[in-house]
């Protein structure tokens, strides 16, 4: 049942549409409001606060790993909800979602904060203590363990993440390029690579966002893997528990979905993007908050129902010192806003097919993830003795001093800043995936009812 | 009074959905009408209204009931039977909590698979007006109605192209 | 899916039909065939039953062996079904269509052949029974929850219970079918089991529903299922290479690996046997070969999480495990022949898209991967066995006998023969879904390209 | 009764490995007969055994003897894992065994870190001659179910009913199992730590003591004194 002439009434209006599409889109790039520049200068100062933060720390000396908890918490927490989000992206374009195509762009930008993460590594690396004679990933391996494997691997997926970046946004620079002008055209110029949108360079471009995607996410999990045992794991006698990595890097894709989901949320209402992101958007990611947030829950009960039936006087302090010791509270708030609570608001299809309730959820589930970082990373670095073999008298709280707070606020406030000035060189939605979506998206009669249909190019 | 029931058979499903319109010209509501068909059309394709059900809430009352079956057995098979075992507190809570999910879903099940009995009312009973062809592609629309209505619903489903039209011998009796 | 036929509905219910209304010579030659093979299985389940535990090759440390693997094989295999029908359902993946039903056929036997294990290698299976049901009110003696021996039964039961009921509610519209094709007694038969069924729209409409939402009740079903089955090993604190916290989703991925491997298998026998090409099609065999390439790597993931970090803490028995999978005769080999199988071979192969739209190849390497599969859950089990506690003194090794044997080859042929059956009476391939596929095929022009669409409400 | 504590002490310096006890326990129990072929194919039973471990370098080799029986653990791992509790701790800190229960799944066997519990593969069989000298106070196992060292219950109800009868409390060493009764070289000393003035008491306090697999935290009930030679390695091989 395909009208033929519809179609082509159909088609030229869609030039139309597209047109509009891609002057309203580029239009936003040439100027901000005001209101954007105070926003910036506001993270800005914040983001000084956070260095002198640093500095402050520095002060201290790299000596003393118990200061640093809250540090690599920070960082932590960058490596998890920063750099998770791009893996929305390039997760819903290899199953060729049309509905992802105006969030794609929101959540690969979050790779610029790659980053900032790894500057922040640069001093991670002097906090941990020499492989030699204690439990460790590498044994006793030779040379450079752990060092220069974990730095690689923060390096590498940096700039992974950059360049599926670059890669999905050629084209909309390159139309930057065209038609915005202003003193950022040379800029724009310069990383457009004379790019003309021929059917080899879409190819290219197609195979080579398909190859960074699959690299971004293996070395995503990778890389979780090393740091959350380097910094987590191995600085806590006694504790063998090879879920461990898998849940951290869990984490990491939840909280990258929801940080997208909050993106998304202020594109819509601050960013004024509303005709763009739409309820659609909200729906299909918080499905898959949803069921992040289940598994969230499956790993850890695997984890604590082993310890638990085992036994092992190491399992049982290893339970106590990061459940219910110290550490309760922070574990508490990691349990309702990374599961509980997400779970009892998205489980209700009208929440789910809402923007309001999918953008509360997302910022839940930040928290909790937040706290899931302070919670492992301050409890592991205020472990005294690390050679011990099990845990024997469990360490007590470390509270956070005046630059704790000023590193952890700061380092956020600067994750955001960069994002959004990359907003100002690449736009926060996709102009060529919307403009594609087009295409394959038709609303048609069928009989007597209106329906959309969906076409998938192989 | 005495109701008679015609079954109008249609190769093309938009001559079906015509017949409907026909139909419902001739002020046959949409309990008159029944369209049957070998094949799920989306949703108003025929012009049929919406159909409303309630089988959200069956899973829930499942859960809950499923939930409570499971906490009563163990809690208290351990507390009527107090055996020490391992170390472990008399009232283990994870090993209950384990099945006490899983009673929780098979009670959620059982009473989804009800809710969807019910609410597409089946199994059904009485038989009525039917045609195996249905189930080879052809479109039926149905219409009951009282007799002296009868032809004005026979004319309707003829207009729009019947291949065939079927119809009760005499009031209340079916033939298949 | 790109090479599109549009066949009658007439046709498609003749097609689909003619596996239930004729029973051609092979039919019985096969049932013949496979009945021996189970036959033989059976009677070595009665040997084992009637001369005491003995008669397997088990002993002390090893007390658990080859019927407790298949059993863990089994169910994984059971985790195709779900997998396929309720994952692809609620992601409204296309070329699920014809596979539904079948996957969901092969849960139900792989999950009834899996439970018989566990019962029958106690050493009194006919008390057994009181391992599982609550029913002593008299003297208030209960089974113990505590032990995960309880959890398994009632995780099992949920899940045959929800399969066998969803496979129900969605045959119902093809019962209906064959209800029209059928006389006699068989059209009794039907008319009782289609409920009535005449396809109104409020029947379709829920219809649509129920396979939502029950795919939506019935996936953390199944996901505790395996989850539980792990527990059984990863409870055990004496068996420090059980006693791993990874177990659960390791468990559950693996099983997907094997189940969903085991449907291609299973589709590539149908396309063969019944001669439906005109359903089981190169996408379908593309798709599942894309879609197992990520859930092996996945696997792998889990696989080098449990192997390596049970090392990292560096326990002498994790070593001493360790070194018998990996460098001694005959493990070692099987070791190797396990990695092959049910990774390094099948995955390289399935990267190219003319090898997954190559069927014979997708079977033979589905086969592999399953091979592969047996094996690792081998080894997760009776290694662990054999390097159990450090008081070398009692370490133990384990040979499999006749009995064993027969009864794991039988348990394959009972499953066979349990498909067989249940494609005697019903259509594997559902019918109505199939026609709805075609009704809702749509194209989109794009310049001077058609693309294929799909109509979604 | 009142809650007592059984305790056995095992004299590593002691033993001399001549498994007497081995044999005592063989004759009270009423241990199926182990033939050749239960040993080659690991299932004989010992609920006592001795294991020998080799130690140093030849020519100075050592036989190191570790007599192992059931640990009756205080947080017994095999216990939780029984489905049909045919397995449990009662109050005199005995880790029991109920024949009658038992459906032999063997998940207490897998879950058992000392390895020290036995399967009846085959229905036991004795000679016709010997019929006559099974124990009358203990069970004859069946086929298909779990057994292991029980501490000679049967010995310590035998003199609590005793006790009682005379009013009166259990002395230290009035009840003896069968092993500890054979045992020439002293090497095993039995005993109810509740009971302050035992012998045990003051040997548990040993500084020589150890307990097997101490890192698995399942409190052992049987004490283990370490042998008096400077390059000697604790129980745990």
């Amino acid at each position: 049942m395909h009208e033929t002439a519809a179609t082509k009434a159909s088609a030229l209006s869609l030039l139309e549409e597209q047109q509009g599409i891609t002057r309203d889109l580029l239009g936003r790039l040439a100027h901000a409001g005001p209101r954007f520049w105070l926003v910036v200068t506001v993270l800005g100062i914040l983001f000084i606060v956070g260095i002198v933060g640093v500095v402050l720390r520095l002060q201290g000396g790299l000596a003393d790993r118990a200061k640093w908890g809250y540090y690599a918490a920070t960082f932590a927490f960058l490596l998890t909800a920063f750099q998770g989000a791009p893996i929305v992206s390039l997760a819903t374009r290899m199953v060729k979602g049309h509905w992802r195509r105006p969030l794609a762009r929101a959540s690969e930008l979050f790779a610029v904060v790659g980053v900032l993460s790894s500057v922040l590594f640069l001093i991670m690396l002097n906090i941990i203590p020499p492989v030699q004679g204690r439990r460790t990933l590498w044994f006793e391996w030779p040379v450079g363990a752990p060092y220069l494997f974990d730095s690689l691997a923060v390096i590498f997926l940096a700039v992974c993440g950059l360049g599926l970046l670059y890669t999905a946004a050629l084209p909309d620079i390159a139309a930057a390029r065209d038609r915005v002008p202003g003193g950022r055209k040379g800029l724009w110029t310069a990383l457009a690579l004379d790019w003309q949108g021929t059917p080899e360079q879409w190819r290219l471009q197609k195979v080579a966002l398909g190859v960074l995607g699959g690299f971004y996410l293996m070395f995503f999990v990778f890389t979780h893997l090393l740091v959350s045992v380097d910094y987590v794991m191995a600085l806590v006698p006694g504790w063998k528990d090879n879920i461990f990595p898998a849940f951290h890097a869990l984490v990491g894709l939840q909280s990258g979905v929801a940080i997208t989901l909050v993106a998304l949320g202020l594109l819509r209402w601050v960013g004024g993007y509303k005709k763009y992101i739409d309820m659609e958007q909200f729906w299909g990611l918080s499905k898959l908050l949803l069921a992040l947030s289940l598994l969230w829950f499956y790993f850890q009960w695997s984890a604590f129902i082993t310890f638990w039936y085992g036994k092992q006087p190491g399992e049982q302090s290893v339970l106590t010192f990061l459940m219910f010791g110290p550490y309760a509270g922070l574990y508490l708030t990691a349990f309702l806003c990374g599961f509980l609570l997400p779970f009892l608001l998205l489980i209700w299809n009208v929440v789910r097919r809402s923007t309001v309730g999918p953008f509360l959820a997302g910022c839940i589930v930040l928290v909790g993830a937040f706290a899931d970082r302070l919670r492992l990373y301050v409890a592991a670095f205020s472990v005294e003795d690390i050679k011990l073999h099990a845990l024997e008298t469990v360490p007590a709280t470390h509270l956070p001093d005046s630059a704790d707070l000023m590193i952890m606020i700061g380092m956020v406030a600067g994750a955001i800043l960069m994002y959004l000035l990359a907003t100002r060189i690449v736009p926060p939605v996709s102009v060529w995936e919307v403009k594609e979506m087009l295409h394959y998206r038709v609303v048609r009669m069928f009989m007597k009812t209106r329906v959309v249909v969906l076409a998938k190019p192989e | 009074m005495a109701k008679r029931t015609a079954l109008g058979l249609y190769k093309d499903a938009h001559a079906a959905a015509a017949a409907v319109e026909n139909l419902k010209q001739g002020r046959f509501t949409d309990q008159d009408i029944d369209i049957l068909s070998g094949t799920p059309y989306p949703e108003g394709a025929f012009g049929e209204h919406h159909i409303g059900h309630k089988l959200f809430v069956f899973p829930f009352i499942g859960a809950a009931c499923g939930f409570s079956v499971g906490l009563l057995l163990t809690a208290g098979t351990q507390l009527s039977y107090p055996m020490v075992t391992g170390g472990k507190p008399i009232l283990s809570v994870p090993p209950m909590a384990i099945i006490m999910y899983e009673g929780t879903m098979l009670g959620a099940i059982l009473f989804t698979i009800l809710g969807i009995l019910f609410e597409s009312r089946l199994p059904r009973v009485r038989k009525s007006v039917y045609d195996a062809r249905i189930t080879e592609g052809y479109v039926g629309i149905r219409v009951a109605c009282d007799a002296q209505r009868f032809d004005a619903a026979l004319n309707a489903l003829k207009q729009a192209g019947a291949d065939d039209v079927k119809f009760d011998t005499q009031p209340g009796a079916a033939t298949a | 899916m790109q090479e599109r036929v549009q066949i009658s509905d007439e046709q498609i219910n003749r097609e689909l039909l003619s596996g239930v209304l004729h029973t051609p010579l092979w039919f019985w030659g096969l049932v013949l065939l496979l009945g021996a093979v189970a036959g033989v299985g059976v009677i070595a389940a009665g040997f084992l039953v009637y001369f005491g535990v003995g008669v397997l090759g088990l002993n002390r440390p090893v007390f658990w062996g080859f019927l407790i693997t298949n059993f863990v094989f089994w169910v994984g295999i059971s985790h195709a079904g779900v997998m396929i029908s309720a994952i692809l359902r609620l992601t409204q993946a296309e070329w699920r269509r014809p596979v539904t039903r079948a996957a969901e056929v092969l849960t139900i036997f792989a999950l009834s052949t899996a439970a018989l294990f566990p019962l029958i290698h106690t050493g009194r299976p006919w008390r057994a029974l009181y391992w599982v049901f609550p029913y002593d009110f008299s003297r208030g003696i209960w089974p113990n929850v505590r032990s995960p021996l309880i959890w398994d039964p009632s995780a099992i039961f949920t899940y045959l219970t929800g399969t066998i009921l969803f496979v129900f509610i969605a045959l119902v519209p093809d019962l209906g079918m064959v209800r029209d094709r059928t006389t006699g007694w068989r059209h009794k038969l039907y008319s009782v089991l289609s409920l009535g069924w005449e396809g109104n729209p409020r029947q379709w409409r829920l219809q649509a529903v129920a396979g939502i939402l029950l795919s939506a009740l019935i996936l953390p079903v199944f996901v505790s299922v395996h989850s539980i089955v792990s527990w059984d090993f990863g409870m055990a604190v004496a068996v420090e290479t059980w006693h791993a916290t990874v177990f659960a989703p390791y468990f559950v991925i693996g099983a997907v690996h094997s189940g969903v491997s085991a449907v291609v298998t299973m589709m590539a026998l149908l396309l063969w046997i019944f001669k439906l090409k005109n359903y089981i099609r190169p996408d379908h065999f593309d798709a599942l070969g894309r879609l197992l390439v990520v859930v092996a790597t996945a696997w792998l993931y889990f696989y080098v999480l449990d192997f390596f970090f049970g090392m990292y803490a560096l326990e002498p028995q994790e070593i001493a495990n360790r070194t018998l999978i990996m460098f001694q005769w005959p493990m070692s080999f099987m070791f190797v022949l396990f990695a092959l199988a049910s990774y390094f071979i099948p995955i390289p192969l399935w990267l190219s898209r003319k090898n997954r739209r190559n069927i014979t190849l997708m079977f033979w390497s589905s086969i592999l991967v399953n091979i592969g599969m047996w094996m690792e859950r081998f080894q997760i089990i009776v290694p662990g066995l054999m390097r159990k506690e450090p008081f070398t003194f009692t370490w133990g090794g384990y040979a499999p006998t006749v009995v064993e044997l027969a009864m794991v080859t039988g348990s394959f042929a009972l499953v066979g023969l349990g498909l067989l059956i249940f494609s005697k009476f019903f259509p594997l391939i559902p019918a109505w879904e199939q026609k709805e596929g075609q009704l809702l095929q749509d194209e989109v022009q794009v310049g001077r390209a058609k693309v294929p669409g799909l109509v979604h409400e | 009764m009142a809650d007592r504590k059984w305790v056995m002490v095992v004299d590593a310096d002691r033993c001399t490995g001549c498994e007497a006890c081995v044999v005592a326990c063989q004759a009270e129990n009423n241990l199926p007969i182990n033939e050749e072929e239960g040993f080659l194919k690991h299932r004989a039973f010992e609920w006592i055994h001795i294991e020998r471990y080799w130690e140093g370098e030849f020519p100075n080799v050592k036989a190191r003897f570790l007599p192992l029986m059931c640990q009756q653990c205080t947080n017994a791992p095999c216990e939780p894992v029984c489905p049909v509790y045919a397995t449990y701790h009662n109050n005199e800190g005995l880790n029991v065994q109920v024949y009658n229960r038992c459906v032999g799944t063997r998940y207490c066997a897998n879950n058992c870190p000392y390895q020290v519990r036995f399967f009846n593969f085959f229905e036991p069989v004795w000679p016709e001659s010997m019929k006559s000298y099974l124990n009358p106070d203990v069970t004859v196992r069946s086929r298909g179910i779990m057994e292991k060292c029980t501490f000679c219950v049967q010995r310590i109800h035998r003199k609590s009913r005793l006790a009682k009868k005379e009013g009166r409390d259990l002395r230290d060493g009035e009840v003896s199992p069968a092993c500890v009764q054979a045992c020439p070289a002293d090497a095993l000393v039995f005993g109810d730590v509740t009971n302050k003035d035992s012998r045990v008491v003051k040997l548990v306090e040993d500084k020589r003591n150890f307990q097997l697999l101490e890192h698995l935290g399942t409190g052992p009930n049987v004490i283990y004194l370490k042998k008096v030679d400077p390059n000697a390695r604790n129980g745990s091989h």
